[in-house]
């Protein structure tokens, strides 16, 4: 149980900010590790200690798992934490890092290897008794096999990538005709996108919603869920906003999913934090789906409604302490909600949008927490995944939360590059979410008459003054303009602007 | 100057004429309905891009994003909303239209930083509107952009592998 | 009962913010008010609605009655909240705006008055049974008079201002020869103060803390406390660091001080929000001082141990709605504490620091709240109080609080104006502020040697890297300017430091 | 360039040779015991006044502040602590000290905006250090401007009640 005196943080960006500011929190060093094009990025700027990893793409950088061993070795760290994304789930990475006598922060290697392969976590659920979806538990090899499982299963049925995630070599079938043609292409996906082409059969779960348990381990066999989160607001298969509690999970419910979770994680001899996702069907009967051996990106809704810091309880389990809390200490106190903020185009076909931050202004008071790695000036790289920050709103019942997180959108100003900001006032706005009537469907069906909603949603009054503020916009840029033209080069708004209110186009 | 301002989703453009009295910036509407008044505005811009207007004892905090393509292309942020827009010096709208109306040349801008990760059709083809003309990579995501028009593609600018900023003249297209 | 629609928020600065994100939050407009110092300021742009009041000076502006009862007709609110200071506590405004049929958010005029009067809040104490200082409950005319009255309570005794506040108007006696010449330079004083020289007497208090019970009441006889906080660290008598729960209540302790609050509240027939101060001698015996009969500075600190948003709660109790919780569902959660930054440089005798705040850097990530009017861009006027910001970090324990919140000072950067954030670094770093051990003399006591510290917390790794620091950054303003003067006055930096990291001297 | 650093506290200043080698800035101690070694800094300015140091692995986060009244103090925000020094060009403040050494002219500046509420001494008249020369009022707090040497007040250039901006001169000493 020796105690933890420098970690090396394996990640970037938002998540990076965070686990340096756990281990500040906690009196530990943090070491940054950076690609070329992250000198001047926060996570280096609040480390103790920042070593270069390699060129900017994340093949030469963060995924350079030699680099990283050798960077640790550097700089006397004592242990590795990897976040999410790159290798956080990487097995290898986990093994080698332990291998170098690092205390990894997450479960033990063949633990991630074994949740991490889907096959493997559905026949773990199996054994520990948890509902998991209706299907085969092996990969389907041909089409006639596909059809007499799906037949018993019944239509629609869901064919998945074993190795998948994020919706890709995910195909539904509907018809016995389809399944050759689907099975075809799901498995061509699967290849494409993983290197690996098995695909196996479910039971297509319709409109479901996606509920995960968060589970905290330690490796004395202790093992506590922190409740739920509500992740089915999803466009294109991926989680945008995520909350705690799920506005629609009984206490029993709540019980049930939590002791199904628990019994998996002890049947994996799972330790450290992890997540176990299920999918609710409309009869609320909850299916196992997979488990998440890390931390996962809405971990904040979760702090905010526990009060428990999971990246500061990762670390204590990971030095060998047995949880201090048991399961009757845990209660869901008000309610938290997360908006993914992206730097992409939702008017435009949610296209990335890196580049320079000109303008920042960070919302504030009661209730809200934002997790971002941006400041004014930062150039958001083009090389890596376009997350820029987690905006959290608490309150003390699930309408104060959205009132808040609707306050701080509007007080979000990022100048200089699109956000999905726009997206997220659209969907606070929207009465299907208000009221948590939603499943995994809802968000790309809202979004199909475009990110800014339909015309009948315009507003006299705003469209005026969106006009009138155009015009105004226009005409200084154009009087500034004809200025230089008449004066030369060299600006004299500069001075005029301070006085006129032109400062806009002196800096 | 008479400043042309069209909303998305509207049918006709708002014209207003906008000028300095006395330091102040007044603007009238000038729709087809004739002469509406004249008001000098309350506004400031405390931050870049950021104007705060009074109207009417309304207070308004809106911040403007011109696109980098096309600096007449804005996005008006207000109230949690975005409206869309173009908004143009009329006289200056009519000289570019002069040289450049719907059967002049057309330009594919970079809309964002990133790398050229494949060029669609070579110098010479013909396309027509839609046609993908260059593949461009940002974090982690392909965006094909597409010829505006029917024409002909009659330079590239960029090569396979390039990385470039936003705003980058990438082909022209006739 | 009704319900309000529309606020007037008459003040400005951090606390017309807060304000109005609570009416943002419940779907209230919020009409603000500007003086000309003010357009640009953060509460006119948060506004639904915003009014100029008149010029910059206070007197012209923000304590103008008639003004923002204009303002009120004008723009058709229904109610008005005043903050604190400005007129917060004046019962002339809250009669005004109740007569101009306005909802007043906070406590009756003529309570308001009564307990606003030292006088008159010591003799309801008394009637409440509350325990007092050992004094004269009324004010001394004659050096006769106080110095029999003294000998009763023991040396040493304190003079303090009937009308008084922040020190003013106080003095400590040790010995009978002094007290004639206290008596007269204490009324003195108080007169020239606050217009009104009457003196009383109260046998001192060694090395007291300062805490306070927040309270909240409703118009229907419900009253509830929401536990104590800290305000012990105070620089020459104004508190500077607030903290709830205070390191030295037992449960026991609260319980009996919430209670006499609740009796004096009750006595004086009290409702909406309010503070009922006492300190604590060595002892642990705690004695009445005065009521506070609005929002104060540090309701943040309460707001994050409990979960209750009392700005949002004053509301409720002024629409007449009762309280919806008992005594029984409050509890304190966690620990929290707040810094109130000033533009102020404390390397410079805290003398003020307006200006433009060139550069910010807003601290965030778990447990951190900052309640604050800035933005980049912001020119802090001249006029009105120093405080720009309140910073208030939250954790399941004290030390997990104090741990973030050296964390976010440390983020915390504000470019262009002094501020206190160096205080408070200093503050949080002494072993006795760390231990929970310090009375309402600690802060004074800790800066005579001067804010920064003394010699020997100097350390030579930073020395080093300061210097090295002070080095490029002179070296880079010199060369800079060597450039400038070799090509002419239109510098070519504003594209070379792109590259090589010049960008400071090009904007 | 050479840069002469005094921390306040420390009994010597430091001096530093800074110079450009292939674009990156190096820099020289040049202290009593003799030859340094020179290294090359890996820094940026990410924010305005505001550096990013990676020194053997470690590292800062700087954030520099300048005395409006007098560009060579900084104060130097570091690791929670704030570091007072004096920095200059060693040679510019030989060129200074040549015109106006420990018994040349001094001049009073305002070290903040504000207003001026009462002028202590008159011009002509011979003052002591720390006399109260100017008060100036902002924010609800009075300073009083004191003498920083014995001399006489030749110049004052500002009257009572007047607004000022921080760094403008208000009065000379000789």
């Amino acid at each position: 149980m020796a105690k933890i005196k420098r970690i090396l943080v394996a990640n970037r960006g938002e998540i990076a900010v965070r686990i340096i500011r756990a281990c500040r929190d906690l009196g530990i060093e943090a070491v940054a590790v950076y690609s070329d094009a992250d000198r001047e990025a926060l996570h280096v700027r609040y480390a103790s200690r920042a070593y270069r990893l390699g060129p900017a793409p994340a093949a030469d950088s963060y995924l350079r798992i030699d680099r990283l061993l050798e960077i640790a070795a550097e700089s006397g760290a004592d242990a590795v934490h990897p976040g999410y994304g790159f290798l956080a789930e990487n097995a290898d990475f986990a093994r080698a890092a332990v291998a170098a006598g690092l205390t990894f922060i997450g479960p033990a290697p063949e633990v991630m290897e074994s949740v991490g392969d889907k096959n493997r976590a559905r026949q773990i659920a199996l054994a520990a008794g948890a509902p998991t979806v209706p299907g085969s538990p092996e990969p389907v090899e041909d089409a006639d096999t596909a059809r007499s499982i799906a037949a018993e299963l019944g239509y629609p049925v869901m064919l998945k990538a074993v190795a998948g995630g994020g919706g890709k070599g995910m195909r539904r079938v509907d018809d016995p005709a389809d399944i050759e043609s689907s099975l075809r292409s799901a498995s061509s996906e699967a290849n494409s996108a993983f290197g690996d082409g098995r695909v196996y059969i479910e039971k297509a779960i319709l409109n479901p919603r996606h509920v995960e348990i968060q589970i905290l381990c330690d490796e004395h066999g202790n093992r506590i869920h922190l409740g739920e989160r509500e992740c089915s607001l999803q466009r294109r298969h991926q989680k945008v906003v995520e909350e705690s509690p799920s506005p629609i999970l009984s206490d029993d419910l709540r019980e049930r999913m939590g002791v199904a979770a628990l019994a998996i994680a002890a049947q994996a001899g799972y330790s450290n934090a992890g997540t176990v996702e299920f999918l609710l069907d409309e009869q609320r009967d909850f299916y196992f789906i997979e488990v998440n051996a890390r931390l996962q990106v809405e971990h904040a809704v979760t702090e905010m409604v526990t009060g428990i810091d999971l990246v500061a309880a990762q670390i204590a389990v990971a030095e060998g302490q047995p949880l201090p809390w048991r399961q009757e200490d845990i209660s869901l106190k008000g309610a938290a909600i997360e908006c993914r903020i992206y730097a992409e185009d939702p008017a435009n076909g949610f296209s990335p949008c890196p580049g320079l931050v000109e303008g920042l202004r960070v919302p504030g008071g009661p209730g809200i927490r934002d997790d971002s790695a941006l400041y004014e000036g930062y150039d958001v790289p083009i090389y890596y995944d376009p997350m820029i920050s987690k905006l959290v709103a608490w309150g003390h019942d699930r309408s104060t939360a959205l009132a808040r997180m609707r306050r701080a959108l509007q007080e979000y100003k990022v100048v200089g590059i699109a956000t999905t900001i726009p997206l997220f006032q659209r969907i606070i706005e929207d009465p299907a979410f208000i009221a948590g009537d939603f499943d995994t469907g809802y968000l790309d069906e809202l979004l199909q008459d475009g990110v800014l909603g339909p015309d009948h949603d315009r507003h006299d009054e705003i469209d005026d003054v969106a006009a009138i503020a155009a015009a105004l916009h226009t005409f200084l840029r154009e009087e500034a303009r004809a200025f230089q033209i008449h004066n030369g080069s060299r600006s004299p708004w500069k001075l005029a602007g301070r006085n006129s209110g032109l400062r806009d186009f002196s800096r | 100057m008479i400043i042309e301002v069209q909303l998305e989703g509207d049918d006709t453009a708002r014209r207003y004429r906008v000028a300095r009295e006395d330091g102040e910036v007044c603007l009238r509407r000038l729709d087809d309905d004739g002469d509406g008044e004249t008001v000098c505005l309350d506004w400031r811009t405390p931050e870049p891009r950021v104007y705060s207007l009074l109207i009417e004892g309304k207070s308004y905090d809106v911040h403007i994003d011109e696109n980098s393509a096309d600096e007449e292309v804005l996005e008006v942020h207000l109230l949690s909303r975005v409206i869309r827009s173009r908004a143009s010096d009329a006289r200056k709208r009519r000289i570019v239209k002069d040289g450049a109306g719907p059967d002049g040349p057309v330009q594919i801008v970079a809309p964002m930083p990133g790398r050229v990760v494949k060029i669609l059709t070579a110098e010479g083809t013909a396309v027509t509107r839609g046609d993908g003309i260059i593949v461009l990579e940002a974090m982690k995501m392909e965006n094909e952009l597409k010829a505006p028009r029917d024409g002909i593609v009659v330079s590239v600018l960029v090569e396979e592998g390039q990385g470039v900023e936003g705003g980058t003249l990438l082909a022209t297209i006739e």
